[in-house]
């Protein structure tokens, strides 16, 4: 059966180890950064930065709320980059993992502008594109990704897709009655589903997310039509020139007449 | 907590956290700094626990909390004194259990008065009190007065009754800055665990100890911890959420002036000239302190052998006794550095600790290592300490300390136990070799003891080498951690059996015994006799996450301390859900090691809950909780007082005493304090730490993978603050206090807040200390710079612990000049 | 480029040296970048290159930077040149509307359509020379935009795919239609030798564009 | 082919990704995808498990240090433990760059006074000097008696600090040797 991530916001307190974990696991190099008004950073995704929490900070009156957002990839089921790479190298795996095949991507980083959430980077040193993989290495040998495993708190869980909707639910049922609202069980149909669900206490907007994720239209339009327009192309243009062809034959230079 | 309740640990363990209803941060940050504490804090909070978080500052944990308030800096024993203010008048107090098990009802002698901010007995000439008012009344049998109904004016609880009043919600929102509504509601909340079987317990970290009123901090929350009775339950008590790995080990084995291992106290020269002497103030008649002598005989026979034999008073003359200390301040971290600034002190050996960055008023201690002779560095980096004389600002020619830097090897380069602030000893394994010539610091240590001692052996007139040369040290040609262990857990000097426990400990030489409260986690050779390396996880008796099974906590393994109180003097525990001992009829059912005698010790059957119900705190005398404290336990008063930081911008609005009369205050050249009411320096600084980097920032500002998280120095001040200075998001800026100046970046968030309550409306600065001037990142770009946040934090202290006052005192932030 | 003499023994010079050169650079790298361009879609059909499709890349990269430099080099080099073919496809008169509106019955029976006189351009051949053009400008800007889509806008990017290939898609058409009209298409089937010599049959030249034969004749230099 | 948000895509998909799901399933050697292959091994399937606990904060958590032929290959949470149940904090979890690290001190260095730098040194002559040194200044100091003629038999010219991160059985050590050397001005971390 399918399996899902399940990103709790209402339990992340920002501790970022899962930034770190994700980092040791896949032997990532940490990057040189400087401070910019904020405890965020490194500032982006990278290609060594598969992972990381986005701190929104929202002030209405004298309370303040403390947002933490988890950037990574969402592994969506209907996955744009998985459908625009010109060399099939994305693919899905363990039913869920969406993974880039390093050895096929050929570095045309047309994933990093198709993706609704902005999460493949472009590595110029080995000219290929890098994105959380799901520790599709762990998962393939029946352990849960690094991050998973690290987060104290429990706000990323990891396991069979029903199981990660109902520890979902359960748990947006015991905030409703502590008073929490606009809970969101973001990912669950978004997309076909996404592999990567987040349970959100706040609208999406404020976490950094489209509130209907979807296909950018260039892609969704134009992918469908690429191939095929292609073959119209070719074959329309050689079907003009038999038609041609075959009226002209018999044509005599001269018959055409003077000028 | 030594005073209220006979020890000093953090009376919980981590998970037992889960356990309660109602969880209070206050003077700690959890979720950044201890963020697996918060696994049990959500479990609980799951569980339909509340939590609530009363901070200078709006921090990770706060953002979880159910209840947030902002407190001004140094003003908690205001807060705490509001919230016993309101369970008295309330009545939300557990009424049995402060009458059997605190000393509620002691009534106290007429001499003891408190006016004006000074309990009886001050002498403002050494700003110490003489303490003898402070007792209780004693009929002529000896036996302490009480008067069970509460009701004798002379009682502790009438006293604390009429002391507490003064602390209105009124003044507690004038002098912390928290509306009325909001402690309210925060009180109401907190006091709902007074009920039977309701468990509040309260997770603090130096963030109130770091005050000159830190003890009496933890007194304050002791007391209403006492009257909710969530002292001895599952899912209460009162939790010090400890530093460092193994701090609460170091601490365990006497590293600190005037200790030893066991918490026995290091001889006086005034108190305790002769052992006799020390017995007779050290040993208690009731409680179990009356086998301190035991303990500290078993020592002396672990540590100097067959040379400490009855005859010589077990080589009791070998250890050095406690003077006065430097200028009458004693030994403690200030006093020392003082002393060394002063040319008294002419070597150091530093093992493991970095305290150019750590110490208070570093410009004063990192001048005073100039003063050294020689200095010997043990670390696992290049420090900010082995490097003082480089550091930005001076010139290496000047400074003619000699250093000796040894690299150190790391947690999992060796092997060893440590033990966890929850009194939990783990054993570690080594998993690889130290890089290249890096030891670890048992070898160093082994190999320096056998260095000294050729020396002395080689010279005739050596000075009373005796203590060195009889010294019972023998772990093997390279160290053994193990042999070190059977050492410390205790013997049978004869036949060198090692022993189960400490109940067997003998003060006529007959057994050794390294640390008594360690006692029984490393009982012999076998693989299950090293008991800080079990790891069981099945054993969960009652369900509360005790887990018995898993390592050792000191003493007994014995998770929840003084859990008699678990239970009502019959025996029968106020929450039937979470049993830790329980009263069956016959015997009692322990799911944790009772904290009280539960079996007769000869004859093996099980005593009757009466019998202990009187002395639930068998670490003192009394055994019950002291409300009140009596006598020379605590210097600054019996019962806590607010007082205003030594650097403070407004004007003490509980009584005339503006600090503390017992707070200790040096006066060396670069001691300058920002007088009351000056302009220079209005802002109240705070100082703190962050998840992603570990106390000085030696070990984790040189893993690429944190500093990629927090690279630079930064202050974090409220939009308004920012407006008035015209700092932006991101500046650099430099902020200021008496002693010295520090550069950082501005983050700018409404996180911090001005006390509009508070006079003034003082406006707060706060400051991570991990930075410095060594190391792959020191928190900013030049190279120049000393990004260390303790340049500016004074030397001031603590009067019983001589801890210094971080967490508050006056700076000015300036828009740095480029 | 040594002057080419107009009339040359029965032949009239048609395209100058530097203008068969720029066609010919441009018919090799067009299909190199046809080739490993389509290699994206069908990556099984990148057998030359033995499914290397790096190799693939990379080879795009330098036919494209080939396809850009070289019409560019040879504008700068002979400005004038370049304004006269420019001039030559920007003119329009009723002649050439004319013509497109029997384009197509032409193209099916050349031999029962009488054109009118043209211009040195027939207008199918300005009209088709305005989308070669028009789409390979395109092609060429998008393709360097991908070529450093790390640095730009996402927003941006998404479409700059979409154009590359859509332009792809016409120039294919286009250029079947262009092979077709100068290779094939009995009508004018022979001219393609003219892009290998410079040189038009004198009789095919006054046939086809008349009004630039007349013009030639009247000692214009009109190449 | 209609713009498919539908089902057909969908399908499509599910087909690829059970495609994919077979290949993976089918991994009895024959006609592995590369992705497939790579997410085959483990890199710490082989590994050696050493138990340690983690060395920066009081909680106690257990951390579980893979190596393979006495070098480290990753360190994570260790589930057993009941404190973290296989659960770290960041530092926790960049304990790995602490053993892998060219900033550690390999070396024993000295630094002469006045001097600009430091000086490479061996083990036995460090010890050797510094142990005269602290004999030197034990005996120069030591004091037997105090101004009250009571046998007090302690130095106030050495200081000893540290260590809070120490093992147990090196903090006893600490304790013992400092307090056989007399000294009385013994502080760490636990005070500040």
């Amino acid at each position: 059966m399918a399996k899902a991530m399940l990103v709790d916001l209402s339990k992340c307190i920002g501790c970022r180890a899962c930034q770190v974990a994700c980092k040791e696991w896949n032997q990532n190099a940490g990057e040189k950064t400087e401070n910019t008004g904020t405890y965020e950073n490194p500032p982006d995704l990278s290609p060594q930065t598969w992972t990381k929490i986005k701190f929104v900070e929202q002030n209405s009156g004298d309370n303040v709320k403390w947002l933490f957002r988890r950037m990574m990839c969402q592994h969506c089921t209907d996955a744009a980059c998985e459908k625009v790479c010109p060399p099939k190298a994305i693919s899905h795996l363990e039913t869920t993992a969406v993974v880039i095949d390093q050895e096929k991507c050929t570095g045309c980083k047309y994933c990093i502008s198709a993706c609704p959430f902005n999460v493949p980077r472009y590595d110029a040193a080995d000219n290929k594109a890098k994105k959380c993989t799901l520790c599709i290495d762990r998962i393939s040998n029946g352990l849960i990704p690094a991050c998973a495993k690290v987060c104290a708190p429990g706000a990323v869980q990891f396991g069979e897709r029903s199981d990660m909707v109902k520890l979902a639910k359960a748990r947006m049922d015991a905030l409703k009655t502590k008073g929490v609202n606009d809970l969101r069980l973001y990912g669950e149909s978004e997309l076909g589903g996404l592999g990567v669900m987040v349970l959100m206490t706040a609208a999406a907007e404020d976490y950094g997310f489209p509130d209907k994720p979807s296909f950018p239209v260039s892609v969704n339009l134009w992918q469908d039509y690429l191939k095929p327009l292609t073959i119209v192309a070719g074959g329309g243009g050689i079907l003009a020139v038999l038609v041609s062809f075959i009226g002209s034959i018999g044509y005599k230079h001269k018959q055409e007449g003077g000028e | 907590m030594g005073p209220t309740f006979g020890r000093g640990a953090m009376t919980q363990s981590w998970i037992d956290i889960k356990n309660s209803d109602v969880i209070m941060v206050c003077g700690s940050n959890p979720a950044e700094n201890h963020p697996v504490s918060f696994k049990w804090v959500t479990k609980a909070m799951e569980n339909g626990a509340k939590l609530i978080v009363v901070d200078p500052r709006f921090t990770r944990t706060a953002s979880k909390a159910d209840i947030f308030a902002h407190l001004r800096p140094g003003t908690d024993i205001a807060f705490f004194g509001g919230i016993i203010n309101y369970i008295i008048t309330n009545k939300m107090y557990h009424e049995d259990y402060i009458k059997s098990y605190s000393n509620a009802s002691y009534l106290i002698n007429p001499g003891y008065s408190f006016k004006d901010g000074l309990f009886s007995g001050y002498n403002d000439k050494d700003r110490k009190y003489v303490t003898d008012s402070w007792s209780y009344q004693t009929n002529d049998a000896g036996a302490t007065i009480k008067d069970a109904t509460l009701q004798d004016p002379a009682c502790v609880f009438q006293l604390m009754k009429q002391h507490y009043s003064r602390y209105t919600p009124e003044i507690v929102a004038k002098t912390c800055g928290i509306p009325q509504a909001k402690f309210q509601e925060i009180a109401k909340t907190f006091a709902a665990t007074g009920a039977k079987d309701k468990a509040g317990t309260l997770l603090y970290a130096m963030g109130l100890t770091q005050h000159t009123v830190g003890v009496q901090n933890i007194r304050a929350f002791s007391i209403i911890q006492i009257l909710l009775g969530n002292m001895g339950i599952a899912g209460g008590g009162i939790n010090a959420l400890r530093g460092e790995s193994n701090v609460q080990g170091s601490t365990d084995f006497g590293l600190l002036a005037g200790s030893l291992p066991g918490y026995n106290n290091l001889p006086d020269a005034a108190k305790h000239p002769t052992l006799a002497k020390y017995k007779e103030s050290e040993v208690t008649k009731t409680g179990f302190t009356q086998n301190r002598a035991k303990w500290l005989i078993s020592m002396l026979k672990a540590w100097w052998g067959d040379n400490a034999s009855a005859d010589n008073d077990f080589a009791y003359h070998y250890l050095p006794k406690n003077g006065a200390g430097f200028q009458k301040s004693g030994y403690t971290w200030i006093a020392l550095f003082e002393a060394m600034y002063a040319k008294q002190i002419k070597g150091l050996l530093c093992w493991g600790q970095n305290p150019a960055v750590s110490g208070p008023n570093s410009n004063l201690e990192t001048a005073a290592l100039e003063k050294l002779e020689w200095m010997m560095v043990a670390d696992l980096w290049k420090t900010e300490t082995a490097e003082f004389w480089k550091r930005p600002g001076v010139k290496p020619e000047n400074i003619k300390t000699e250093v000796f830097l040894l690299p150190a090897a790391l947690s999992y380069e060796k092997q060893g136990s440590i033990t966890n602030s929850g009194r939990l000893i783990q054993w570690r394994y080594k998993a690889t070799d130290a890089p290249d010539k890096a030891k670890d610091d048992l070898w160093m240590v082994d190999t320096l003891y056998k260095e000294i001692k050729a020396l002395y052996q080689g010279d005739p007139n050596a000075k009373f080498p005796a203590p060195i040369l009889n010294l019972n040290w023998d772990y093997g040609q390279e160290p053994d951690s193990k042999m070190v262990a059977k050492e410390i857990n205790g013997y049978t000097v004869a036949d060198k059996k090692q022993l189960a426990s400490f109940a067997k400990l003998a003060d006529d030489g007959s057994t050794g015994c390294g640390n008594w409260i360690y006692s029984g986690y490393f009982v012999g050779d076998g693989p299950a006799d090293n008991k800080a390396a079990a790891r069981d996880t099945k054993a969960d008796p009652g369900g509360l996450g005790l887990y018995p099974g898993w390592g050792y906590s000191w003493p007994l393994n014995r998770k929840i301390i003084y859990n008699r109180c678990s239970c009502d003097t019959a025996g029968n525990p106020w929450n039937p859900q979470k049993v830790l001992v329980q009263w069956d009829g016959a015997k009692w059912i322990t799911n944790d090691v009772a904290d009280f005698g539960a079996k007769d010790a000869a004859t093996g059957n099980p005593i009757t809950p009466d019998k202990t119900a009187s002395a639930p705190y068998i670490m003192l005398a009394e055994g019950q909780a002291r409300i009140f404290v009596p006598k020379g336990a605590i210097k600054d008063g019996p019962f806590p007082e607010q007082y205003e930081p030594v650097e403070s911008v407004i004007k003490n609005p509980l009584s005339a005493q503006q600090i503390n009369p017992a707070a200790k205050i040096w006066g060396a050249d670069k001691d300058k304090l920002t007088a009351f009411g000056s302009k220079i320096c209005p802002i109240i600084a705070i100082t703190y730490r962050v998840t992603e980097h570990w106390q000085t920032g030696s070990m984790t500002r040189n893993l690429p993978w944190l500093t990629e998280l927090m690279p630079e120095m930064f202050v974090e001040i409220s939009p308004v603050l920012a407006e008035r200075k015209q700092i932006a998001h991101g500046d650099w800026v430099t902020v200021a206090s008496a002693r010295g100046t520090v550069s950082a970046r501005a983050i700018v968030t409404e996180r911090l807040q001005g006390f509009k309550l508070c006079t003034g409306e003082p406006e707060v600065a706060g400051m991570p200390f991990h930075y410095g001037y060594t190391g792959l990142v020191t928190g900013g770009p030049d190279e120049d710079k000393n990004y260390s946040v303790n340049q500016l934090s004074p030397h001031v202290a603590e009067p019983n612990t001589g801890m210094p006052e971080y967490k508050t005192f006056l700076v000015d932030v300036r828009k740095a000049v480029t | 480029m040594a002057k080419q003499p107009v009339f040359k023994d029965g032949q009239v010079l048609r395209f100058s040296t530097a203008a068969r050169v720029l066609h010919t650079v441009h018919l090799l790298s067009f299909f190199t970048l046809l080739y490993t361009g389509l290699a994206r879609l069908w990556p099984e059909t990148n057998v030359l290159l033995g499914g290397d499709l790096l190799l693939g890349q990379t080879i795009h990269h330098l036919a494209a930077v080939v396809f850009i430099a070289v019409p560019v080099a040879l504008a700068l080099l002979y400005p004038r040149g370049a304004l006269h073919f420019l001039k030559t496809l920007f003119s329009w008169d009723k002649d050439d509307t004319r013509w497109m509106i029997k384009f197509i019955p032409w193209m099916i029976r050349p031999q029962a359509v009488k054109l009118p006189p043209q211009g040195q351009e027939k207008a199918g051949q300005k009209v088709s020379a305005w989308i070669i053009i028009g789409f390979c400008l395109l092609i060429a800007v998008s393709g360097g935009l991908m070529w450093i889509a790390q640095f730009m806008p996402s927003e941006l990017m998404k479409w700059m795919y979409a154009i590359h290939d859509v332009s792809m898609i016409i120039l294919l058409f286009v250029i079947v239609m262009h092979i077709y009209m100068g290779v094939l298409f009995p009508a004018t089937r022979r001219s393609w030798t003219s892009m290998i010599t410079g040189y038009v049959p004198e009789e095919e030249a006054r046939h086809g564009w008349r009004k630039w034969y007349d013009d030639l004749k009247k000692g214009q230099q009109t190449v | 082919m209609k713009l498919s948000t539908g089902l057909t895509r969908r399908t499509f998909l599910k087909g690829a990704g059970a495609a994919a799901a077979a290949t993976i399933l089918g991994d009895l050697g024959f006609d592995l995808t590369p992705v497939a292959l790579a997410a085959q091994n483990l890199r710490i399937k082989t590994a050696k498990e050493n138990m340690t606990v983690c060395c920066f904060c009081s909680v106690g958590c257990g951390a579980i240090v893979h190596t393979s032929d006495g070098k480290v290959i990753n360190i994570e949470g260790d589930p057993d433990n009941p404190l973290n149940q296989g659960t770290l904090c960041s530092k926790g979890q960049a304990m790995y760059q602490l053993t892998k690290n060219k900033r550690r001190l390999d070396t024993v260095l000295y630094r002469a006074p006045g001097a600009k730098d430091w000086q490479t040194k061996d083990w036995d002559w460090a010890m050797k000097e510094i142990a005269k040194r602290v004999k030197k200044t034990r005996d120069s100091s030591f004091m037997e008696m105090d101004e009250a003629g009571i046998t007090v038999n302690r130095t106030e010219a050495i200081a000893q600090l540290g260590g809070a991160a120490h093992d147990n059985e090196e903090c006893y050590l600490l304790s013992k040797l400092g307090r056989a050397l007399g000294i009385v001005y013994l502080e760490h971390q636990a005070r500040i």
